[in-house]
């Protein structure tokens, strides 16, 4: 294959995965080290080590360096990666807009703000803290908020999958359910605006984690128990990678679920609450 | 007390030292961000100027943050070595360090004499070349299973993270990094999940892969501390425990822990190494991670500069005689460290106040997605750091950690930066590597040829295919 | 000396030579590599080092690297060379105003611009054009004109000691001397259209070299035959340094004159001809 | 021809050769400036993954530019070495040349193969590691008056510059140098003057005293060719014949050169050394300088990337047997290589390409005070390329060029960097230097005293005081 068409190893969509090794990987003279990858085995126990895990493992050398393959799909992903950070948080899209949730933004007015500001992103917006008041129901025992975090892309994925499942399961567990809210320019901190706004026993944010070259789908549930202004994250928990190949989005709402009944159960939140799943394989 | 210089004929004034030491820093988005920066390029050589005539004894009597970190670390663990140079000034001071016998002063008390604030101002004067010629001699040897510190080690800490923790995902990645040569400093995980049974479930199955082998290295696994003693007490080995810790009180009671919690985790893995005799050739049990930036996330710098907060999060880590220390230099983002440059300075830094102050002390060279670097950057930084010395760094599978999201340095890097500059794993390590891993498979189709009926086979949890 | 007053050895005005050891250079444990430089002998023989070059030279050493003093002059020097790159050219200064240069721009119209794009520095606008072609005569013998170059400093300080000399000079060889012209935003280029507008026999564009840490005042005489659009630096002559510490300007207005008669007897500029001076000391 | 590639399900198409070279690069303001570049990563990566798949062949039979240069320096010069990789694509290439068995191969004749847009090629695939760790083992030795290139040398040339070529300066700046060790690599100055006295007068002064002093070494003055060649006539001593080029012939018709004058400059020089028997080791006589920018600066780039063009440059440098080429890299100004970044990637490239191409090649680590750049990035950059094996690098006074304006590399810096890395000056000038150097004034005090009545006082021109 000369200058001709080529596929990347990286041309995958999400959920990327390790990338097979493949394009400029031969082996003409004396390249011992950049030992072939073999194509049988490859077919078989890539796809072994790919359910093992997201890690790009054992993926030959060229002297101590990548393969030129491994390399240009590393550039790929990353590219990529920057990509999602600029993505922007489109409530429009049908299955978001059908979750029917209040939207908000905190006080970073652009992406370039919010990366460089984190402090404006911890605090509600006028308008919205307006408009939260008066269409969300205060004192909730389980309030639900959305944000995009440092991934759209996340929340896009995510959370159409759980927050249906949430919403109800907390209602099944005899919990006063508030109205979702979703907020733009969002920062884990904002939780502590929201408890003095709408005073709820437990808050769960569903915010993006900041995109990896693996995935740009990772989502974060963060809980807080009571959250007021001067909470650190000392008072917080979370559950962290939920994506596909991490912790898929349906396990994830049971795990939400238990982890807001340890916190109601102990009657406050943060470090000294753990969860207590054991297998997660 | 105020501090003054000129500048060609300009004036400057800086009302105290908190402040003088922020408009000395060298550019950070933080500082900038906190509002506590130098305006210009001026201000901040006019602040430099100024700083380089405190002498070291003021920096100790005027204390920038009233708290119980200050009341731990400022004070100078031992005053008569510190009587020595508490007469010099920060500029002499920086021309001591640099001095081809102060590692010979060094190694003989003086680190453990240097409070955290004196090696931050020192550091703002110096160039990022001084940061690496001063800091390259100041080699400390320390000991837990294994040891770091010795010459010609540049030691790497395997991280094999996975989204869900699964032992046998986070047992293939390590396989691959000892296959590289990786993984004398320790084999650390991040787990993604909180939980006693969890964190319980990797620190066995660490403790079995390092056992089976006979790798002479040892095991972390860097839940928040609570988590991890509650695993030890149900019954999980812990050979390093691990917390990350800040440079104010208040921002280490955001990440939910005290100097007592510390102290007392520390006697409890003492008391459980006593219970395993033969395991450990030294007591060095204790592992913690700093970064610029940490405190200000938390809103808990007092108006303290990053690099300053730095020294005083590495002096609590100096308070439990650790095994290593690590800056984790790129890892929030780009409001505290805006782009490469900034990075690369921070690293440079962070290594160079920790040597000084007697720490064993790595660095985990990284970006993130969302800040001005990338892997090229990455490349420059951790050359820079090994040439400078640097106790250990990270090797993570193609630099791409799949659970925090970031990138750090690969197995593949730190191959090339040893092949490099003639650098290798601890002797104990090499001397394993040589007999054993040094023939492991490199490529998915080895692995394979390899798994079919052989010993690895048995050390992958929840078997192969 | 503790935390009071402290001057620094950058604080003299300009122009700036080595500067002399002190400040943070005590030697109280160890600091033998760190060699003091004794205040009689610094005295006396500083002088004579800064008289024969302006380069920093017997510094002395702190193991390998500088004294804190040096290391802390030399961060002076680049700050105040990076501003002195940002300085606008003030043609409103008396000294210059009592000149009478035809004002110019060229098509960068910002510094910004103009550092990003030589390309628009070497062309003039199509206002300044008009200007030049109105208010300057052409077919002159020897035309002036002046750039900012990277350096407005270099000609604020050069060009009023200059100008006067090189036109009565020149006037004095019997030359037909134009009406000098002052450009904004100028490359070396920019001599290109300034012979295809005025038809000069010799064209002399003074204009401010990229600042140094010795000296942002440093200007260069650039001479050139005839000029027409695709002639190259290879089709030029040049004198550099115009400044105190290097040719003080009194001394590079004959040399300029020189330069230019050598050109006008060689019926060409450029690599061919060289400037015949022999002692510079 | 058409190239090329689909990423995620975007594709994309490349033109010709030329527009894929240039989009594979990486970002460069210049390669911007000139409306070439890839206009965003995710364009740039699908450029490097086409490229990586185009044979070595095919670069060759598509030449970039039509001119006198490719006509030199595009076709292989030894076609059955060549003949050897030309069906490797490019990704292909940067494995062979990162196996540690490539250095053999490239030593025994492989490395005069190499075309310039070959090597540009590969160098755009390439991690900034790659760069450095691919250069490392190749390592050329070549002799004028002294060597260079022997192992764990890293040669330094004193570029003692005066604003008025004063010899007296110009002699007092070389002794400070010598002072450091520094000098190994040549003495040679920037003259301000484009005079043949002037010129001539620096030649014999630098002759003067590297001969009294018994220094093994070379004189070089980096005048026009034509004015040495001038000065050469008129009877002054040329050990090295300078001259910067450039990658196209446009571009070195705009430096006033052609390939013809430097063959023939190099022929005269070549038979003014068999009138000087004796003097000299070996026949490397000429110093040519290069650097990313210089083509398109006079408009005569042709829509060729930088790093392309540098490339060609360092083989019109080949054409001529050099003892040194060195790539100026961040000498000219932002619009080329915008800040630290761009000139630290550039520099190592510069540095890599010419080692392919097996050229004995050092790099002028700088940067201009309208520039995104500071000393610290420069330290940065020296330190990897003297980790990198870069053949020599430049001692300039306190980093500080009182005649080009601009800072490069200081005695102080290399003697830093050399004592970091274990490196040291060419053998036969370190013996030199302990008898004699070493023990010479490093202060102005010092100095003082030196010259009261000694031998250093003969060698000043002018006299003292
Ligand atoms: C960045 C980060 C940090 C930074 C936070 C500073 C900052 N400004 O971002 C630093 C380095 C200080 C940090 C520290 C710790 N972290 Co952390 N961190 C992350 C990371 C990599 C990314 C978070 C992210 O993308 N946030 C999204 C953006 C949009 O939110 P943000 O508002 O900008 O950031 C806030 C949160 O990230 C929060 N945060 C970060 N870590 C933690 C941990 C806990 C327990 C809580 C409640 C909050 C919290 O701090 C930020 C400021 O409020 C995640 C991994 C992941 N995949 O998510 C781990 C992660 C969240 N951290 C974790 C842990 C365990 C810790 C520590 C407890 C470790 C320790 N032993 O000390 C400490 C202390 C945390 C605390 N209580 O403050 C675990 C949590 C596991 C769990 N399920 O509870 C994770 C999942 C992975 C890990 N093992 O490191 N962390
Ligand atoms: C930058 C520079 C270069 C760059 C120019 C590219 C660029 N875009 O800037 C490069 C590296 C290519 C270069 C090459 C050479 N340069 Co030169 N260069 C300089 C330097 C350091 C700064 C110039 C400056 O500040 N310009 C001001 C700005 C505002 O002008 P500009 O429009 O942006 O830049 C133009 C001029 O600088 C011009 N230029 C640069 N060098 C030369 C040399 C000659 C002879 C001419 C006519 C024009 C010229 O090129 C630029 C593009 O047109 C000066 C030193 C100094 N103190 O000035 C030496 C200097 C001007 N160069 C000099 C020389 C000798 C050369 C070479 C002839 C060396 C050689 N042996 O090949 C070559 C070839 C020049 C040519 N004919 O094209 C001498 C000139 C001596 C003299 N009195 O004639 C100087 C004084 C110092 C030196 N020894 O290097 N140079």
């Amino acid at each position: 294959m000369a200058a001709g068409e080529q596929e990347a190893d990286a041309t995958g969509h999400e959920p990327r995965r390790r990338p097979r090794d493949g394009g400029g990987t031969g082996d003409v003279i004396g390249a011992g080290d950049a030992r072939d990858a073999g194509d049988t085995h490859d077919a078989i126990d890539a796809a072994w080590l790919r359910r093992a895990t997201p890690a790009r493992l054992f993926v030959g050398r060229a002297g101590t360096s990548y393969r030129t393959a491994s390399l240009l799909a590393l550039r790929a992903d990353h590219a990529a990666a920057r990509d999602a950070v600029a993505d922007a948080l489109d409530l429009d899209r049908p299955d978001l807009a059908a979750l029917d949730m209040v939207p908000a933004t905190t006080t970073a007015t652009s992406r370039t703000d919010y990366l460089r500001r984190p402090d404006l992103g911890r605090r509600l917006a006028p308008a919205a803290r307006a408009t939260i008041a008066e269409r969300c129901p205060p004192g909730a025992d389980f309030q639900v908020a959305v944000g995009d975090g440092l991934s759209a892309t996340a929340v896009h994925r995510q959370v159409p999958m759980m927050l249906p499942g949430l919403l109800a399961g907390a209602a099944a567990r005899g919990w006063r359910v508030g109205r979702p809210i979703a907020i733009h320019q969002c920062r884990v901190g904002v939780l502590n605006d929201l408890g003095e706004l709408l005073d709820p026993r437990i808050t769960v944010l569903l915010i993006g984690e900041r995109p990896g070259l693996a995935t740009a789908e990772s989502l974060s549930a963060y809980l807080a128990y009571r959250p007021r202004p001067g909470h650190t994250d000392a008072d917080r928990n979370l559950i962290s990678n939920i994506h596909e190949a991490g912790i898929p989005a349906p396990r994830a709402v049971p795990r939400i679920l238990d982890l807001a009944a340890a916190l109601l159960a102990a009657g406050r939140g943060g470090v000294t609450v753990k969860e207590s799943v054991t297998a997660l394989e | 007390m105020a501090y003054r210089s000129t500048l060609r004929g300009e004036r400057f004034t800086f009302a105290t030292l908190t402040e003088l030491l922020a408009k000395a820093n060298e550019e950070k988005s933080g500082d900038r961000l906190a509002g506590i920066a130098a305006r210009d390029e001026r201000e901040r050589v006019a602040a430099k100027l100024a700083l380089a005539d405190v002498r070291l004894g003021e920096i100790v009597a005027e204390p920038v943050v009233a708290d119980a970190v200050t009341d731990a670390v400022s004070a100078p663990a031992d005053p008569e070595r510190f009587a020595e140079i508490s007469a010099l000034t920060v500029g002499e001071l920086r021309e001591v360090v640099l001095h081809p016998g102060f590692a010979q002063r060094w190694a003989g008390g003086l680190a453990a004499a240097i409070p955290p604030e004196v090696a931050a101002a020192c550091a703002k004067l110096m160039s990022n070349l001084d940061l690496m010629v001063a800091a390259a001699p100041l080699r400390r040897v320390t000991r837990c299973r294994g040891a770091m510190g010795e010459p010609g080690v540049l030691g790497v800490r395997i991280q094999p993270n996975h989204p869900t923790d699964s032992v046998q995902g986070i047992v293939l990645s390590a396989l691959d990094g000892l296959a590289f040569g990786c993984g004398d400093a320790m084999i650390g995980v991040n787990p993604a999940t909180e939980s006693v049974p969890v964190v319980g479930a990797v620190l066995h199955a660490l403790h079995t892969l390092i056992g089976e082998l006979g790798v002479p290295t040892q095991a972390c696994v860097l839940a928040h501390i609570t988590t991890q003693l509650a695993a030890l007490r149900a019954g999980a080995p812990i050979d390093l425990l691990f917390q990350s810790v800040a440079g104010t009180q208040d921002a280490n009671t955001s990440f939910g822990i005290t100097l007592d919690l510390l102290a007392e985790g520390r006697a409890a893995v003492l008391a459980h190494h006593a219970e395993r005799p033969g395991d450990f050739t030294g007591t060095q049990v204790t592992y913690f991670e700093t970064g610029q930036g940490s405190a200000l996330s938390a809103d808990t710098h007092h108006g303290v500069d990053q690099l300053t907060l730095e020294a005083r999060a590495q002096a609590v880590a100096r308070l439990f005689d650790p095994f290593l220390v690590n800056s984790v230099v790129g890892f929030i983002g780009p409001e505290y460290l805006a782009d490469s440059v900034q990075i690369a300075r921070a690293g440079l830094e962070d290594h160079f106040v920790g040597k000084l102050m007697g720490l064993p002390m790595g660095v985990d060279v990284c970006y993130t997605n969302h800040t001005g670097a990338d892997q090229n950057s990455n490349d420059n930084l951790l050359m820079l750091l090994a040439a400078a010395g640097c106790t250990f760094v990270m090797g993570v599978p193609a630099g791409d950690d799949v659970m925090l999201n970031y990138q750090s340095t690969s197995y593949h890097d730190v191959a090339g930066v040893r092949r490099l500059l003639g650098l290798g794993p601890a002797p104990a390590f090499a001397r394993w590597y040589d007999q054993a891993a040094a023939q492991w498979p490199t490529t998915v189709a080895e692995f394979a040829d390899a798994v079919d009926g052989s010993s690895l086979r048995a050390l992958i949890p929840g078997g192969v295919g």
